[in-house]
């Protein structure tokens, strides 16, 4: 954590970067994201496993833009964030500096976004193991068990849309369920609409979720979303093996295509 | 307030005999917004268009749907009908009630329910359609020809000759082709060069033609009649304008070992050359993978010997851009090589040749002069074996198709050999003899019947080498049944004729599609041989797939026309329906956020990048731009992206939404 | 349920499968009236989104269709729509929605008869399923019970 | 990993020194094989003439057999076994209702997920690697590489070798330090399917095989293949008679030579067991 | 006004829950499996929680639902007809064990939507509610009723208090003639009070309230909404768990020739809230859709509403997935 924080006074002190994105601790004990701009505030900076959030999320919101040269603090999910970002052009990799952290928490030195890319390369791409176990309970259930066991969670649903805010991927300026010409997905937090808003979302992100799980993790009702995308996260594997944000050259699997992809279904 | 006609059409009894077309008729007319609902028998004849044109101005209807055949049919008659009325010809559909309803189902209440859904989808769709005005761009009249073959010529000429300019490219440091290496031609066995070189030199001398030798095309961006070419054109280390072509420098080159391409490795040749005595244009290039100088840092003879000192050592490659209207590809074709044939023992045995190498050794210009002389010992061979199908029409080779040259070369080979050698003995092994074509079969017929060439219908297992011999070992399939072995001094591989190197390349950088084999697709098989599914693009030749001498030139002249027609317009039209990206006033300026994932979907680079710049320059904002050019309409971009910030006139996303909704709920 | 007779919508591309339904017509064959049509530039045009209004409008069963893969008229549509459709597939199967009520076929314009045995077949199917009550509840369920104000 | 071996009739009869000296390689290199349990007969080559079903039934069973305890990959010496075995995979993978059909007839859950090695990718994988340290007695003579009908046919299924100039065993020799000729009867059929009925048209056909490789100067022709080896050993006498020749140039399993190449005694090896006797060792 | 208190033993509290579902809809907490307190209508005594400190949602949408229908209609081609929900076929409600908090806020959402024309939804579904409130003995750091104007014994917005006793009784303050009308009809479960005091949580004040609507006052301008929302996301947690958030969306849906007009919850966080049709929002960024929340409750309200817009409940401070914590912020407000 001090090298953390030496690394952001410096870059702060040099006016190499204007902010520093990392985490620092609430009031009720919980991290959050903090936005160092100050390289005497950076003392704030906090490291540890309470820090749960994907900060590559900030990267695209407009106030966040507009400190330019900045820098964020990145354990695996937000550099594979970062990947898609830049691949889907929405972050300009040499405005970014990227403090590492690795699994044992410790700063890795990540100089640049090929070295970042080598470090990707040697992880574990799949999903958490947590989530692993659950999507493995899940996958076992029968279509009518399946149905009803996450038409009980949609129910919940209240469409607060934190889901869609708290990840990186969804930087659109225009959801699809803002448009109502025609209106795709029914505006109320009913059945019909939350079932089909988290269809929709699943699919928006097949091919580009990097399981990072922030979907859950902010929904305040508790509905695990994270799982459909890592269900799609899984199956892009298995047809295509091909893991999200792992190169800032990439385009997304629903966006390319092999002549030979396989599928049983097509008569 | 949309203002919708409806006309329900009989098709004499097709749609009505199974059809309750008044029922239909009156059941629309409830609709809201429909302000005319009626029926009649043959709304494609005359009287039929003339009621939707006055009904057009009668009820002053803002949309028509006319209920009738299929679309793929009658959509262009009724939108022109609905033009002629005034009414902007996008605002007319088609519901298909004979191809999808009255001919597929039976004569009950059900059919003329889904009748009343088909129709009324259709009018719910027509109330959201906008009227679309055709895309207009300019047309660039320069043709550019790729590839130097006879295909290529003619393509050339027959455009120049209507008075447009026309850039040719060749790889090779000369034009000519294949055609070029040949000895004779079937069926009329007359000299190939003959023919040939006199088109060859008109190329270079026509006022409408400029010539790029040794060029190969870098980039192709744009789209039809706007097309931007990057041409390399790569170093010859000569002034050209200084070298007279004397050819000093060729003779005098001490590195004269390299294998001659133009012999197809039969002769050699030195550093600096001249591909062929007819070579067009005339000048040598210098081969710097085997030159000397480039490999030693010395020698340059040439240089001193040239007695123009037009040689220039440092010359770099050089990169051209042009601007094109049209572009014919003429890439030509290249023959299996060596290591395909194991079994035949091609590359072990020196006897074992292939087509092209026969036609130089037949050839009067050839390495041997024209006689026939085995390439191991120079003796001229007795016994000789011509393969037919070696490597075509197998599947097991991945080849399954027919090379089409084969059967007729193999023919003039074998005649050409017994008009040399007398006393020699040819054989052909063939699959079939596929001779169509004018005086095609004679020609066959002629070799096997007065020059006697023994026509084995066989294949050909395996060649092997024993006492001196090879032996041939095949099944003759017609007489026996009973494996044939002959003893051969030389065999000759009419080896399948493939895709030419690079073709992948080019046409990825040309953008148009090409088939497993790495062949030019054509637009349509049938219809639209010549075109190619980039607009603007045409083939000539054997890029397509094997093609002999006439068909390549019919098929040349073909595009030709076709680059004429496109340049006797000084603009084109072209349907409106294509894909457009949404746009609205600051800060927003569009809902796309420029992920541009739109652009990897998009088979037709239509997808551009589009800064939005504040007056200082400062980027705002980066948005997809569909050019209405190059777009197809395929709407793929449409449901790709996220944010709907693209959608497709003609097939919206508000009427393909109404559509699904109408389709299954009653109004 | 031996009255039931299933709604099924049918999205196809223009050069395919559209043209080889109006060979099926064409050649006079026969199918089950239940199909209904939309015509479609290219399955790549097709948005999953409008799978899920055919079912929410009430649509029993969907047949999906375009042109082989390697023949689409624009070259690769149809290989995105079949990622599209992979993707989308595992995500229904993966909540418990019943695919089994959509055909995704490839018919060129040559396969009219083919076209009017992937309608018999899908229209055979879905009429042994029923209707499709779970996904009409997930509609009409709640609608009921808001205009109820409960 | 463990290496399941399926020796097949052939190997337990009439091609026991096959057997044996496949055995004493793997001893030698320190492999380990694992006889498949309960193993029963591949079908060839009669089977899948008669009934289809039967013909896929009898090789799944092994293949249910080897996955059942564990053996993901199994190497099948004798090529119509291998061949049978590969073919039936094949089938039962692009046919799921028959693979379906095919575990009910033998009551066993088959996957089709066990990789079927041939002797020579066998060798090729374990033993290619170890050789140098190994080689003693360097194989110096001239070879001709005989792989016959099934090594490499139907080359779609198979997927090994080029189908008709093959060059994996002529590899194979070159490094235990043979020098392969160049023999153009390498595919060339020996006849076995007459090997009961016709036994003249196999004296004329594999007749013609012994003849080109004298010719060609081998000392040695190589097989890997019971059948084949059985009818250009066994069946010499027959030959010579036929084409009324003397031809005296032993057969040699690929297994055999290797064995000799690092050492092992001709008894270890079967060369005892051959009829037409092997001076070369 | 002096109001009656009585005894209510554990048991007795279990028959007059049966005695009101019967002829009621009871609508009250239970601990789902994921540990999230919600409300289910008629859940079985057994799975009432007593001992909740917030459940994820509040009970605003007894009386302002997240989706309401309005009207239906029909078009036919030449007209269309309306018809009006029938709202006197609403069910009684009882909502039990609601902490003053949630109670409060029935109080504020009046003066929203019955400000100068009388909502008739919310207040028909109002009429129909009688509230069974359940005072607060346990807290924790998100609660901060005490700053503003509420206690966690509150009975602002109660027909009848319970309190807790250490025993496991509870103490009921009848406060409104709906609540005594219950004492009327249900005597013999209730006894006389004894000197034993109820448990009661404790809840610091952790800012003035009045003196954050006046710094609010000058603050528009304050680089503070910018500092301090930096890491907020835009999504509409905050609001959709908020008690007295009332916000919606009017929207229509048409299928075939019926459809019909409702409205739902919406977000004063989301950005296209402001957006207008010509692409000009007036609330580009986030932190400005975060100083309105602020401004709106702490500041607009006092001053048109007479009344807080906030009720000290900390279930937006609970429910952000990125801790932005109101009462921290509102501290912090009270000392620029």
């Amino acid at each position: 954590m001090n090298n953390l924080i030496s690394r952001a006074k410096e870059l702060l002190e040099s006016k190499t970067v204007n902010v520093v994105i990392g985490y620092e601790a609430g009031p009720t004990g919980l991290a959050r994201p903090a936005f160092i701009t100050d390289s005497a505030k950076a003392d704030k900076l906090i490291y540890d496993e309470r820090c749960v959030q994907n900060l590559a999320v900030y990267l695209t919101k407009a106030e966040v833009k507009n400190f330019g040269k900045m820098a964020i603090v990145a354990r695996l999910p937000v550099m594979r964030s970062i990947m898609m970002l830049i691949s889907e052009q929405q972050v300009i990799g040499d405005n970014l500096i990227i403090l590492g952290i690795s699994e044992d928490n410790s700063l890795l030195d990540i100089a640049s976004i090929s070295v970042m890319q080598g470090y990707i390369d040697k992880c574990d791409l799949g999903n958490p193991s947590k989530d692993r176990e659950i999507l493995a309970e899940l996958n076992k259930m029968t279509p009518e068990e399946k149905f009803s066991w996450w038409q009980n969670q949609f129910s919940k649903c209240i469409k607060c849309y934190a889901c869609r805010q708290a990840c990186p991927m969804c930087y659109c300026i225009r959801c699809t369920v803002e448009v109502n010409q025609p209106q795709w997905i029914p505006v109320q937090a009913n059945a019909h609409g939350n079932t089909e808003w988290h269809i929709l979302r699943a699919m928006h992100l097949a091919g580009r979720c990097i399981s990072c799980g922030e979907c859950g993790r902010a929904c305040p009702v508790g509905i695990p979303c994270h799982l459909l995308t890592m269900q799609l996260a899984d199956q892009v594997w298995n047809y295509f093996h091909v893991h999200a944000g792992t190169s800032d050259k990439m385009n997304s699997v629903l966006s390319t295509y092999e002549p030979n992809d396989k599928e049983s279904f097509i008569i | 307030m949309a203002r919708i006609g409806v006309f329900v059409c009989h098709c004499g009894e097709n749609i009505s005999a199974t059809v309750d077309c008044g029922k239909v008729a009156e059941t629309i007319g409830k609709l809201k917004h429909v302000v005319l609902s009626t029926e009649y028998k043959y709304m494609c004849s005359d009287p039929g268009q003339t009621l939707i044109k006055e009904a057009i101005k009668e009820h002053n209807l803002t949309g028509v749907v006319v209920s009738a055949c299929s679309p793929r049919m009658h959509e262009p008659t009724f939108r022109k009908a609905c033009a002629e009325g005034g009414l902007n010809p996008y605002l007319c559909e088609m519901a298909n009630l004979r191809e999808h309803c009255s001919w597929v189902h039976e004569k009950n209440e059900l059919t003329t329910e889904k009748a009343i859904d088909i129709v009324r989808t259709q009018v719910e769709k027509v109330k959201l359609n906008s009227a679309l005005q055709p895309i207009k761009v300019p047309v660039t009249k320069t043709a550019m020809v790729i590839g130097g073959g006879i295909a290529g010529i003619q393509a050339a000429l027959d455009i120049a000759n209507t008075g447009h300019k026309v850039v040719m490219i060749e790889r090779s440091p000369s034009i000519g082709g294949h055609m070029s290496q040949l000895s004779e031609t079937f069926p009329t066995l007359d000299c190939s060069q003959c023919i040939l070189t006199p088109r060859m030199v008109e190329v270079a001398q026509h006022p409408n033609i400029t010539l790029y030798t040794y060029a190969e095309v870098e980039s192709v961006e744009g789209f039809i009649g706007n097309f931007t070419v990057k041409v390399r054109k790569k170093a010859k280390s000569l002034d050209e304008k200084l070298c007279t072509g004397c050819g000093l420098c060729t003779t005098k080159c001490p590195q004269k070992k390299i294998p001659n391409e133009f012999e197809q490795g039969m002769g050699m040749r030195p550093a600096i050359y001249i591909p062929f005595p007819q070579a067009v244009p005339n000048r040598p290039v210098i081969d710097r993978e085997h030159c000397t100088y480039y490999i030693k840092g010395k020698c340059k003879i040439c240089e001193i010997v040239c007695p123009t000192k037009a040689i220039r050592f440092d010359q770099p490659d050089e990169i051209i851009e042009l601007q094109i209207g049209a572009i014919v590809a003429a890439t030509g074709f290249d023959i299996k090589h060596a290591d395909f044939f194991p079994e035949y023992g091609y590359g072990r045995y020196k006897d074992i040749i292939d087509g092209l190498q026969f036609e130089r050794l037949a050839s009067a210009s050839g390495p041997t002069s024209g006689v026939i002389k085995r390439p191991s010992d120079g003796q001229i061979p007795k016994n000789i074996v011509f393969i037919a199908c070696a490597g075509s029409r197998d599947p097991a080779k991945g080849i399954a198709y027919c090379s089409k040259i084969c059967c007729m070369y193999t023919a003039k080979h074998a005649m050409l050999y017994k008009h040399k050698v007398h006393e020699g003995k040819a054989h052909v092994f063939y699959m079939d003899i596929r001779s169509g074509g004018k005086n095609y079969d004679e020609f066959v017929r002629r070799a096997i019947e007065e020059d006697h060439v023994n026509y084995i219908r066989g294949r050909v297992s395996t060649i092997y080498e024993r006492n001196g011999k090879l032996i041939v070992k095949g099944v003759d399939t017609l007489l026996s049944s009973m494996p044939v072995e002959i003893e051969a001094d030389m065999v000759v591989l009419a080896t399948a004729g493939v895709a030419n190197s690079g073709a992948e390349e080019l046409a990825q950088k040309l953008h148009i599609s090409y088939d497993s084999h790495k062949f030019f697709a054509e637009a349509h098989p049938k219809l639209k041989p010549v075109e190619t599914n980039t607009a603007g693009i045409f083939l000539a030749g054997a890029c397509q797939n094997p093609k002999d001498i006439p068909d390549s030139v019919s098929q040349a002249s073909g595009s030709a026309v076709k680059v004429a027609a496109l340049f006797s317009q000084n603009e084109l039209t072209r349907e409106p329906l294509v894909a457009v990206v949404n746009r609205m006033g600051p800060p927003l300026h569009s809902t796309c956020v420029g992920c541009f994932l739109c652009q990897a979907v998009c088979p037709y680079q239509a997808i551009e990048r589009e800064d939005i710049k504040t007056r200082d320059g400062k980027v705002l904002k980066s948005l997809a731009k569909i050019n209405e050019g190059l777009c197809q309409g395929c709407g793929t971009c449409v449901a790709l992206c996220r944010s709907k910030s693209i959608d497709l006139h003609g097939y919206s996303n508000n009427q393909v939404y109404a559509e699904v909704v109408a389709l299954l709920n009653e109004y | 349920m031996s009255d039931f007779e299933p709604k099924v919508v049918a999205f196809v591309c223009n050069w395919c499968t559209y043209a080889g339904a109006d060979l099926t017509g064409t050649s006079r064959l026969k199918y089950a009236s239940n199909v209904k049509i939309i015509r479609f530039p290219c399955t790549g045009r097709i948005d999953f989104m409008l799978l899920l209004k055919a079912f929410a409008n009430g649509a029993d069963g969907i047949i999906v269709s375009g042109c082989h893969p390697n023949d689409c008229h624009y070259t690769s549509g149809n290989f995105h729509a079949k990622r599209r459709w992979i993707m989308f597939k595992e995500l229904m199967d993966f909540m418990g929605i019943d695919m089994n009520r959509v055909t995704f076929s490839w018919v060129s314009a040559a396969e009219g008869a083919k076209w009017a045995e992937v309608v018999n077949e899908t229209v055979t199917r879905i009429r042994e399923m029923g209707p499709y009550v779970s996904y009409k509840e997930l509609v009409n369920k709640t609608i009921e019970e808001e205009v109820k104000n409960e | 990993m463990k290496t399941g071996l399926y020796p097949g009739c052939s190997l337990t009869g009439s091609a026991r020194d096959y057997n044996e000296s496949v055995s004493a390689l793997a001893e030698a290199f320190g492999l380990e094989l694992i006889q498949i349990p309960d193993w029963n007969c591949c079908g060839a080559t009669a089977a899948h003439n008669l009934n289809k079903e039967l013909s896929l039934a009898l090789p799944a069973r092994i293949l249910a057999l080897a996955e059942k305890n564990g053996l993901e990959e199994i190497v099948v010496p004798c090529a119509a076994c291998y061949s049978r075995l590969v073919v039936t995979q094949h089938e039962l993978k692009k046919n799921p209702e028959l693979k379906n059909r095919i575990s009910e007839v033998i009551e066993m859950d088959y996957r089709g997920t066990s990789r079927i090695l041939n002797v020579i990718e066998w060798i090729d994988k374990y033993i290619i690697p170890l050789l140098p340290e190994k080689i003693t007695k360097p194989f110096n003579y001239k070879v001709a590489c005989y792989y016959g009908c099934l090594l490499v046919r139907p080359n779609k299924v198979l997927n090994y070798d080029r189908a008709e100039d093959p060059q994996t065993m002529d590899i194979v020799m070159t490094k235990i330090g043979a020098q392969p000729v160049d023999y153009p009867y390498k595919t060339e059929c020996c006849g076995a399917g007459f090997s009961i009925s016709r036994t003249d048209i196999v004296s004329k056909l594999s007749g013609k095989i012994i003849e080109d490789a004298e010719y060609r100067g081998a000392d040695a022709i190589i097989v890997a293949c019971p059948m084949c080896h059985s009818n250009l050993d066994m069946r010499r006498p027959d030959i010579n008679k036929y084409w009324k020749t003397e031809f005296k140039i032993p057969v040699i399993f690929v297994t055999q030579a290797i064995g000799l190449a690092i050492g092992l005694s001709p008894e270890k090896v079967g060369l005892k067991r051959h009829f037409v006797d092997v001076k070369i060792s | 006004m002096e109001t009656t208190r009585k005894l209510i033993r554990k048991h007795s509290l279990e028959l007059l829950y049966k005695k009101l579902s019967a002829s009621n809809k009871v609508y009250a907490p239970v601990t789902a499996t994921d540990k999230q307190v919600e409300y289910k209508y008629n859940p079985p005594f057994s799975d009432v929680t007593f001992d909740h400190i917030r459940s994820t949602l509040s009970v605003k949408n007894l009386v302002f639902p997240k989706v309401e229908n309005l009207f239906i209609f029909s078009n036919s081609k030449t007209e269309s007809s309306i018809t009006d929900v029938n709202l006197n076929l609403l069910p009684n409600v009882v909502l039990w064990g609601s902490h003053p908090c949630d109670n409060a806020a029935f109080d504020i959402l009046r003066s929203i939507f019955c400000w100068d024309i009388n909502d008739e939804f919310f207040s028909k579904r109002l009429e129909k509610v009688t509230v069974i409130g359940l005072a607060c003995h346990t807290s924790d750091d998100y609660c901060f009723c005490t700053s503003t104007g509420n206690a966690p014994n509150s009975v602002k917005g109660s027909d009848i208090l319970l309190s807790k006793l250490s025993g496991g009784d509870y103490i009921a303050e009848f406060i409104t003639a709906k609540g005594s009308s219950i004492l009327a009809s249900s005597p013999e479960l209730f006894e006389n009070e004894t000197e034993e005091k109820a448990v009661i949580a404790v809840v610091n004040t952790k800012f003035s309230h009045e003196q954050v609507t006046e710094k609010l006052q000058t603050a528009f301008e304050h680089p503070f909404w910018v500092e301090n929302s930096l890491r907020c996301i835009g999504c509409g947690a905050c609001t959709y768990v908020c008690p007295t958030c009332a916000c919606f969306d009017i929207q229509d849906e048409t299928k075939g020739k019926e459809g019909r007009r409702y409205r739902s919850w919406d977000s004063c966080g989301f950005g296209l809230f402001t957006l207008h049709t010509s692409g000009h929002n007036p609330r580009h960024v986030q932190s400005q859709r975060w100083r309105q929340r602020i401004m709106h409750k702490f500041s607009y309200m006092p001053d048109r509403n007479e009344s807080l817009g906030c009720v000290g409940c900390g279930r937006c401070s609970s429910a952000c997935p990125v801790d932005m914590n109101i009462s921290e912020q509102l501290e912090a407000l009270q000392n620029i």
